[in-house]
């Protein structure tokens, strides 16, 4: 029953969370909303018993990243977004699209047998021990891999953010 | 000696064919100095068509079938040859073109002022594929050189011609183009259905003639038609045919002279070569059934051209579209299906290059004194330039069709094949004798004749030593082939023979009554 | 017991609202959160399907997609400032001087 | 799972990755260096230690071919099944390596005349061609997707690098934002694919997908996804609306880089998930997307007066020839695409390093009318870039036309005469676009006030590399279809 | 065996002064080139001479000669190849015998010309296509010399090339000649079709095995396209439009080819394909229709005309129709042998018209002459001599002809499986008709000519007078003076010929000399053997010499009567002729404007074609519909290349749009396959 209650509270958190993004006029606020998102799929992540994830999901998203956010937002000083009309196809292609995209999913995911599976706490234990171990053993080369991913990312965070000098 | 012989014999379509490309590669690297730069080319097109004169001359009468034959792997996947071979058809047009070059390397000789070391650059890379063009015996290496073929004339058009070139250039390279990825379309159908339980798929033309003719080609029946036509459009637009002839006219007017001679000389006759050889080798019975309308577009074509040259204000483009009249009749004799037409027909193609190709020199010749085509601008000019007249008027009597020049030879037996064939088109496109003697009298007779009217053409000199020297050969060609037309034929006649070989029983073609015409069109709609 | 249903179509939704959110929004910045979002929506999916299969990769996927968006952060606010440095506009519909 | 773990990993699986390690090795070197070379300094030296890092990795890659038993068939999966090296991957490593070779050379000149400064350049060049590697020889789709990433980012960081251009930035940022977006949808795929069948090992999938029957709905909506994300890296239609602009606004010989090396890779990726992985019923997807993409392609190029667009839109009609070969599936056809995208790369490389030749500062000349007259000034580059150009139209004796050709052929085979008609017209109508180019070059007259520089030693030498290429491909192709043929075996077996 | 003749040698030798006057005789002085020219000609006629003499001692006539193979294809092959038989004998001796005349005179009349060695080498040339017109041993070799003679034709009545009605009229004279070729060719084409050759003796050999036709059919079909080229060669109607138009040429060239040679050339035609024509009812109707329309015709538009040369013009074309006439009814000898007669005095008539202009010099209009007698007696003299031939005046030449071609025309039976006899009747009434006509017009030349006061003004108008042929100026004549010797010459050889050259046809000797050639074998006819030869013997020989002897003294009386109502009208009232062209008003207008044939021609098939090319096939067809359709659809490509550019509006939203849709299309499709499998 807890489960329950927690599951809607959580997935309430993110559907709000969400809406919320699009329906803020201000960066700021829709950041703010963003980590409410985050944090509710944190919970549903632990609800879930991934606790690995769940932490970095708070650590690393909610925390690093969406601080980072906000920072360039006050860094770049961004007011409230004009409503500009630079797009019609986006309204009269895009919605529809996405709408459309969103029904057939949502239409195969709930016809598929398997999603009708239960899912309870402790299925499944993601520990840090355990994916530390897959980390190390099988995965070891996307991990490893990743170091990669960042140096770039680092490298090109560098080379954008400085001035060229003329 | 014989081992020489037979050495020769066997590499000499290479040595001809890549002959004037070594030359453009060696060309290349020469520093600018215009003067080396043209006597070299002049050399190596001369001796490219002392070269190709080893062809009729070692020609054997005794063995049937394709001669100076070389075939080895190319590349393996797909199964390409390279496959080179002549019979008595295509050893003349290879002939046609070596004599052509040289002719056209002396009637640029002072009118390339600019970008000379490219232009003949260029022109010998013509050649070279142009050459190809009549040697492949592979589908493949055929195309290729086909394509080849396209690059420098377009390039010649439009870096030498005149104001509108680049609409010239460009229009006769899309309309080629365009048709030709076609005939590469149906190339490669055959290849990939061509093989057999004991043996892959190929491009070699011979073998493929044999495996249609055996019916081992899978789904053949249903597709003929749709590959006749592949390969149909791409030959018919650069034959070109009615109603694909429109960029004939612009390319011809724009085209400086050198290229005007080689596009009506022999790119032209590439077309009507590929309707000979592949059309009809590959696809007799296709060939058979679309007949009728194939001749009643050249029908339309002869007599079309013929009155449209009539009216023409533009010199060149008057005997652009006299070309558009000519080369009917070629696809006409072709599409006769007798001897006496398809012997004609390629007797033709070597008429028109020799010509046509002497017509283009001399409105070259013309345009370099006074740098228009405008027939407005002229009259008269047989006083002023009594010599330039009258190779005009023996090359244009040649083009019109008089007996005892090779104009007559062709086009009496092509239209006395398309008579046997069926009486009407012998009779419709005989008219076009009519108008053929019209439209170019008219025009001698006002360029030529009267008092002369434009004041700057009092002064024009007339020809000297090398534009003489140039036009010479084609003169006495025009009479040769006029007179002792054996020469020709003798090695024509064989290869027509064994071309025609499919068509031997039931000769006469469909009767091109409406009704069948709508049966063709309903077959390809309804695909 | 929530079925797994719950948990993908809840992922679905938010995926979509990613989309949408690149559709309607101006605002480069909120932009890059909808994507975010989406790609917080596949996590989900991921976590979800890992639960379901007993399977710890989908947790593994997960960290990487995790360290991906943090990288693409960096370097996508990197732009964004390089942008707006240029264009002094966060406004997508005014960053349009490449068209046609 | 925890005998995994204990499991030390073979010495052999690190020749497996022996290229990728080359790479990133040589990027913190060149990174390091970086910092040792004054900032208003020429970056030249770094290029030429990210040149040698590229040659090394050729090497490595060359070394990996040798190796006994490393690509043997049975047993070329390394690191847990993360990693094959096979005839397939091995091709793609060398073609990348040929193509930053060749951006690298080309990029001395092009830094200098833009005064572009930042080390980093090469060093990114380095990392993004680890990633475009690894995208080719990855077998998971954890992998896959990382290295993607790592491809996708460079390119990002690397669009932007005209820093005094405000459209640099703006390409960088469109392309960033809409790779992020398609990114989404491809690991939405991941997400459904791994949830369908428990793995994200693309071989363990198809033995998955196999054993199901009926394949469910949920593997096609995931193929789907994934070939959203995809089809949007490679530029299909109707995935490829970023790519004139990101290619007008990006440094030149990036362009060069992104048009062929991440497409090529992702190109690598679309086979390994549609054919190795088994996926299903893409068929009238790709059917449709290959149509839709030649013709916009080329139809859309008609009136591009902007050189770099132009060749935007070409790279679109490319990706959808490309996509035909796809279709006819079959190892001709899978063999037909890994010799078009060698060749695709070879010749739109040599232009673009053309083209970032003749941009001059700020690429202030990359229109149609700046290039007017250029063979007379400049005659030697001008027939260069008629060669590519050639070739892009698929004009005998060039790799073009045989890269045509074998896609038709395979086509046929596999009896899609539809799609071959609409190809051929394409590959028709194309011709006007590239033969415009070589009618401004030879036909108009030249402007005086476009300078021409001497060729510089780097770009010749990447210009003798991609026309060297072209030419051979165009008239020796043998060895090479052979070789791709087998890589087609070795990626599906 | 008979020997070998070297045949080849009679045209190849005109050819070879041709070549080299024409490539070398540029440079050479006009001696040296009058010498080449008719060293080369006399030669020829020597040679024929020679053949001439062995020609009895042959035991196979016809004597055919091969020299190898011009062309071949297939089963098809003609030969280089001389075939000689009487018909070839009285073609080549009019032709090198008058051919030679015309050169001499012609060394004379051109000697102030310029293009002097052009001149010789064209009319060398011509000599060469006429005698392999009538040498050579197939029906193409004939075709090669009729092209041929049409260009020689060309040139030569364009030789005042800077004249534009000189040119224009060389031009038609090509183009309408080429209209009768196209039916030649058909012809030819029906040959083969049927019997695989155009040698001669393989066709005469093939055809030998067909009876006459009684029903049109293939030999009618042959026999009319075979017609066309003759017409066109003939300047028959309606082809003959051309024929006045080419005497805008020098005289000596309306002398040689469009009055003694080239236009006969239709006649011998039909001769020498009389084992068609027999075959054929139907096609010898319409010859003799058209011979005998063309007749009349011409002669009435001869009785108008007031430029000399055009008279003598419409008076070869009447005469042609008279010989067309003649072949018509069968009677090919007679055809022939007034070929031959005409070929005599016509030629006479035109050389002396040329001296005759010549002495005025260049003025050509007969107004403005008048009293020559005076001035030029030679010429009077043998002009006279030819007048009273060609009115069919006995004992001169054309009497003999005429006279035989009417008497035939009354007596043949050829016609009779179509037509009855009163056909004949009818055609002969014709015939006398125009010969009273042609008397008139010609007397009335000579009385207006040589008679009366000399009307010409004193030659100062030379400048502004279109016809004036424009080297003339440098006489300065004053007065008329005769020709000089050279001229002279050979119009008295003529005029012996024109006096006696009617001889050989007394006792029908000349008819028995050619009957080898006409004579032929019809199967099926039992009336065949008169029919096709009349006069070789008549059931009713003494009636039919009564009947004979009417018609003569008939068509003598009618000559009498023309001259009588010439000599009334031009020599006794000279003021009436204005009277009665006031009172015939619109008639005469619109004979003396050729009946606006001409302009008939223009404004119904030249203009309309002109028209048609331009407007509908050029403009319309070439450049609005297919050019249009090709702009088009590259304009259309434009356009849809606009709109794809439209989608690339810039706005990275639109852009995700777009990626939205195209997802959900992947997706929806996707789903769609994997949910209906």
């Amino acid at each position: 029953m807890l489960h329950e209650i927690l599951f809607f509270f959580f997935a309430a958190g993110c559907v709000a969370g969400a809406i919320n993004l699009l329906a803020q006029k201000h960066p700021i606020n829709s950041a703010l909303s963003l980590i409410v998102v985050m944090a509710s799929l944190a919970g549903l992540f632990l609800l879930m018993g991934a606790e690995f994830v769940g932490a970095i999901q708070v650590i690393i998203y909610a925390g690093a990243i969406m601080v980072l956010f906000v920072f360039v937002i006050m860094l770049l000083n961004a007011g409230i977004e004009e409503h500009t009309k630079g797009s019609k196809i986006a309204i009269i292609l895009g919605v529809p699209g996405a709408a459309v995209v969103a029904t057939l999913i949502t239409w195969i995911l709930l016809r598929t047998e398997t999603s009708n599976t239960p899912i309870s706490i402790g299925q499944l234990h993601g520990t840090g021990a355990d994916i530390g171990r897959l980390l190390f053993g099988p995965f070891l080369l996307p991990f490893e891999v990743t170091s990669v991913l960042v140096l770039i990312a680092i490298m090109g965070a560098v080379v954008l953010a400085r001035r060229e000098d003329a | 000696m014989k081992e020489l012989i037979s050495f020769s014999n066997h590499n000499i379509l290479t040595v001809i064919t890549f002959l004037p490309f070594a030359g453009a590669l060696l060309l290349m690297l020469f520093p600018r100095r215009d003067r080396d730069i043209k006597w070299f080319a002049l050399l190596i097109s001369v001796l490219t068509f002392l070269a190709s004169l080893h062809l009729p001359w070692h020609y054997s009468y005794v063995t049937s079938g394709f001669q100076y034959e070389q075939n080895i792997p190319w590349i393996s996947t797909p199964n390409i040859h390279y496959h080179m071979g002549a019979d008595g058809i295509s050893l003349w047009l290879v002939v046609l073109t070596t004599f052509l070059v040289p002719l056209s390397v002396l009637i640029s000789w002072t009118s390339i002022k600019e970008r000379v070391k490219e232009f003949f650059i260029l022109m010998l890379i013509l050649e070279t594929a142009m050459i190809g063009v009549f040697v492949s015996l592979d589908l493949f290496q055929f195309y290729f050189f086909w394509e080849a073929t396209l690059i420098p004339m377009a390039l010649l058009i439009g870096m030498y011609g005149h104001e509108r070139r680049i609409y010239a250039a460009v229009k006769f390279f899309l309309y080629t183009m365009v048709a030709s990825v076609f005939l590469l379309a149906s190339i490669i159908w055959l290849y990939v259905h061509s093989a057999t339980n004991w043996s892959g798929p190929t491009f070699d033309f011979v073998e493929l003639q044999q495996r249609i003719q055996a019916g081992q080609i899978a789904g053949f029946g249903h597709a003929a038609q749709w590959l006749f036509l592949g390969f149909f459009i791409a030959f018919a637009v650069k034959v070109p045919l009615f109603p694909f002839h429109t960029w004939l006219p612009d390319a011809h007017v724009e085209a400086p002279t050198a290229g005007s001679v080689l596009l009506a000389g022999v790119l032209l006759k590439m077309g009507v070569y590929g309707l000979l050889r592949f059309n009809l080798g590959l696809f007799p019975e296709a060939a058979r059934r679309n007949a009728p309308w194939i001749i009643t577009l050249a029908i339309i074509g002869i007599i079309y051209g013929a009155l449209v040259a009539l009216v023409q204000p533009n010199m060149k483009k008057l005997i652009a579209y006299s070309s558009v009249s000519h080369l009917g009749f070629c696809v006409l004799g072709i599409f006769s299906f007798t001897a006496m037409g398809v012997s004609g027909s390629v007797y033709q193609m070597l008429n028109h290059g020799v010509s046509t190709g002497g017509l283009f020199m001399l409105l070259g010749m013309i345009y370099e004194r006074r740098h228009t085509y405008d027939i407005k601008q002229y009259g008269g000019l047989a006083t002023p330039m009594p010599v330039f007249a009258t190779f005009f008027l023996v090359i244009t009597l040649a083009s019109a069709g008089l007996p005892m020049l090779n104009g007559f030879v062709g086009e009496f037996l092509v239209l006395s094949g398309a008579f046997q064939a069926r009486m009407i088109y012998g009779i419709l496109a005989a008219s076009g004798v009519i108008w053929g003697a019209y439209y170019l009298l008219w025009l001698y007779q006002r360029v030529f004749y009267g008092e002369v009217t434009v004041q700057a053409n009092n002064t024009l000199r007339d020809l000297n030593a090398r534009e003489r020297l140039s036009l010479w050969p084609l003169a006495v060609m025009s009479l040769v082939m006029g007179v002792v037309p054996m020469l020709f034929l003798r090695q024509i006649n064989p290869a027509v023979q064994a071309a025609l070989a499919p068509f031997s029983n039931g000769v006469n073609a469909a009767a091109p009554n409406a009704r069948h015409i709508l049966q063709v069109l309903a077959q390809v709609i309804g695909r | 017991m929530i079925p797994l249903s719950y948990y993908l179509v809840l992922s679905a939704f938010l995926f979509i609202c990613g989309v949408l959110g690149f559709l309607i929004k101006r605002n480069i910045i909120t932009i890059f959160m909808s994507i975010e979002l989406m790609l917080n929506a596949v996590n989900l999916t991921f976590v979800a399907y890992a639960t379901e299969l007993k399977s710890l990769s989908g947790h593994i996927f997960v960290f990487f997609v995790m360290v991906v968006a943090a990288a693409e952060s960096a370097v996508g606010l990197g732009i964004i400032i390089a942008v707006f440095r240029s264009r002094e506009t966060l406004n997508v519909d005014r960053v349009n001087l490449l068209k046609l | 799972m925890s005998t995994q773990v204990l499991t030390s990993i073979p010495t052999v699986d690190y020749i497996r990755i022996l290229p990728e390690i080359v790479l990133g090795i040589f990027g913190i070197i060149v990174m390091m260096a970086d910092a040792f070379i004054p900032q208003q300094d020429s970056k030249k030296p770094l290029g030429y230690l990210a040149f040698i890092g590229m040659v090394v990795a050729l090497l490595a890659t060359l070394c990996q071919a040798r190796f006994p038993g490393i690509y043997d068939p049975t047993n070329g999966t390394g690191f847990f099944g993360m990693v094959r090296v096979d005839s397939f991957s091995l091709f793609f490593h060398v073609l990348i390596a040929l193509i930053a070779m060749a951006v690298i050379l080309m990029s001395f000149e092009y830094m200098e005349v833009q005064r572009m400064r930042s080390g980093e350049y090469y060093g990114i060049i380095l990392l993004a061609a680890l990633g475009m590697m690894l995208m080719s020889s990855a077998v998971e789709l954890v992998m896959i997707f990382i290295a993607l990433e790592i491809s996708s980012i460079g390119s990002y960081v690397l669009a932007a690098m005209r820093r005094r251009v405000a459209e640099s930035a703006e390409s960088s940022l469109k392309y960033f934002l809409l790779g992020s977006f398609a990114t989404a949808f491809f690991l939405y795929g991941v997400a459904l694919i791994f949830g369908a069948t428990g793995s994200t090992n693309v071989y363990t999938i198809a033995g998955a997908i196999r054993a199901m029957s009926p394949v469910p709905p949920m593997i096609y909506l995931a193929v789907a996804l994934m070939f959203i994300g995809l089809g949007f890296k490679v530029a299909a239609a109707p995935f490829h609306i970023w790519t004139p602009d990101v290619y007008e606004g990006s440094p030149s010989p990036i362009v060069a880089l992104m048009s062929t090396g991440p497409k090529a890779a992702a190109f690598a990726v679309l086979l390994r998930v549609l054919f190795a992985m088994d996926a299903p019923g893409w068929f009238w997807i790709v059917w449709v997307s290959a149509a839709l993409s030649m013709t916009i392609g080329n139809i859309g190029a008609l009136v591009q007066t902007n050189v770099k667009r132009l060749l935007a839109y070409s790279s679109i009609a490319h990706a959808g020839y490309l996509l035909v070969a796809f279709a006819a599936a079959r190892d001709s056809g899978i063999s037909a695409a890994i010799f078009y995208t060698a060749t695709y790369a070879a010749m739109n490389v040599g232009a673009f390093a053309i083209v970032s030749h003749f941009a001059n500062a700020n690429e202030k000349y990359v229109n149609l009318s700046d290039y007017a007259g250029l063979g007379r000034r400049s005659p030697i580059l001008a027939a260069i870039l008629t060669v590519f150009l050639l070739s892009l139209i698929g004009i005998p004796i060039t790799g073009g036309f045989f890269a045509k050709f074998y896609v038709f052929t395979s086509a046929l085979q596999s009896h899609l005469v539809g799609l071959t008609i609409i190809g051929v017209i394409n590959s028709a109508v194309g011709a006007y676009y590239y033969l415009r180019v070589i009618v401004y070059m030879y036909m108009r007259d030249e402007r005086e006030e476009v300078p021409v520089a001497r060729m510089p030693f780097g770009l010749a030498v990447a210009l003798a590399m991609c026309l060297v290429f072209t030419i051979y491909m165009g008239v020796l192709p043998n060895q090479f279809i052979g070789y791709a043929l087998r890589s087609a075996h070795d990626l599906v077996r | 065996m008979d020997q070998n003749l070297n045949l080849w040698i009679i045209p190849l030798l005109p050819l070879a002064g041709a070549a080299i006057n024409g490539l070398l005789g540029k440079r050479f002085p006009n001696k040296l080139v009058a010498t080449i020219a008719l060293f080369f000609t006399a030669c020829s006629f020597g040679y024929f001479c020679y053949v001439a003499s062995l020609f009895s001692h042959l035991t196979q006539i016809p004597h055919i000669e091969s020299y190898g193979t011009w062309m071949q294809a297939g089963s098809f092959h003609v030969e280089f190849g001389a075939y000689l038989d009487q018909l070839t004998m009285i073609m080549l001796g009019v032709v090198t015998g008058v051919g030679f005349l015309i050169h001499v005179y012609s060394v004379g009349y051109m000697a102030h010309e310029g293009g002097y060695y052009r001149f010789f080498a064209y009319l060398n040339l011509f000599m060469f296509f006429m005698l392999t017109l009538v040498l050579g041993s197939s029906y193409l070799l004939m075709f090669v010399g009729w092209e041929g003679v049409g260009l020689a034709s060309y040139l030569l009545i364009g030789f005042f090339f800077r004249k534009n009605s000189a040119a224009q009229a060389g031009k038609k004279a090509f183009i309408t000649n080429r209209i009768g070729d196209f039916g030649f060719l058909i012809g030819l084409f029906l040959i083969i079709q049927h019997w695989g050759t155009l040698q001669y003796d393989s066709v005469f050999q093939a055809v030998s095995g067909y009876g006459v036709e009684t029903h049109a059919g293939l030999f009618t079909a042959i026999g009319i396209c075979l017609l066309i080229g003759a017409c066109g060669k003939s300047a028959q109607i309606p082809l003959y439009v051309w024929l006045p138009d080419a005497m805008e040429g020098p005289t000596p060239v309306s002398a040689l080819i469009h009055a003694a040679t080239m236009v006969t050339a239709g006649v011998y035609m039909v001769t020498r394909s009389n084992s068609i024509f027999s075959r054929s009812p139907h096609a010898m109707l319409v010859v003799a229709c058209i011979g005998a329309a063309t007749a009349l015709f011409a002669a009435t538009m001869g009785i108008t005309q007031t430029d000399i040369k055009r008279v003598l013009a419409y008076s070869t074309i009447s005469q042609l129709g008279y010989m067309f006439l003649a072949c018509g009814v069968g009677a090919y000898t007679a055809g022939v042998f007034h070929l031959m007669t005409h070929a005599f005095f016509k030629a006479l008539l035109f050389l002396s018209a040329g001296s005759v202009i010549h002495a005025v010099g260049g003025e050509q209009d007969m107004r403005n002459m008048g009293g020559l007698r005076k001035y030029i007696p030679w010429t009077f003299w043998v002009m006279t001599a030819a007048t009273i031939a060609i009115a069919g005046i006995p004992p001169f030449a054309g009497f003999f002809s005429k006279d035989e071609i009417l008497w035939k025309t009354f007596s043949s039976e050829s016609l009779r499986p179509v037509v009855g006899a009163g056909f004949n009747k009818f055609l002969w009434l014709i015939g006398i008709i125009t010969a009273g006509m042609t008397s008139f017009y010609m007397f009335r030349q000579w009385f207006m000519t040589f008679f009366g006061e000399y009307r010409g003004a004193k030659h100062d108008h030379e400048a502004d007078h279109g016809h004036a042929a424009p080297a003339h100026d440098d006489h300065g004549h004053g007065t008329p003076h005769e020709s000089p010797a050279i001229m002279i010459a050979p119009l008295v050889v003529l005029a012996i010929l024109s006096f006696c050259g009617g001889w050989v046809g007394i006792h029908n000797k000349f008819d028995g000399y050619l009957s080898p050639v006409t004579k032929i074998q019809v199967a099926n006819t039992p009336a065949a053997e008169e029919a096709v030869m009349p006069g070789e013997k008549a059931p009713a020989e003494e009636s039919g010499s009564n009947t004979e002897l009417i018609l003569m003294i008939t068509s003598v009386g009618v000559a009498l009567i023309g001259f009588g109502l010439a000599w009334y009208l031009y020599k006794a009232h000279p003021e009436k002729p204005a009277a009665i062209v006031k009172s015939l008003g619109g008639l005469y207008t619109t004979v003396a404007n050729k009946y606006y044939v001409d302009e008939f021609y223009g404004a119904t098939i030249v203009k309309p074609i002109l028209l048609l090319s331009t407007k509908v096939f050029w403009k319309g067809v070439d450049v609005t519909l297919i050019d249009g359709a090709l702009n088009g659809s590259a304009a259309g490509a434009q356009e849809t290349s606009q709109g794809v550019r439209r989608m690339q509006s810039g706005n990275i939203r639109s852009y995700a749009g777009w990626v939205a849709v195209g997802a959900a299309v992947v997706i929806g499709y996707m789903v769609y396959v994997g949910v209906a499998r």
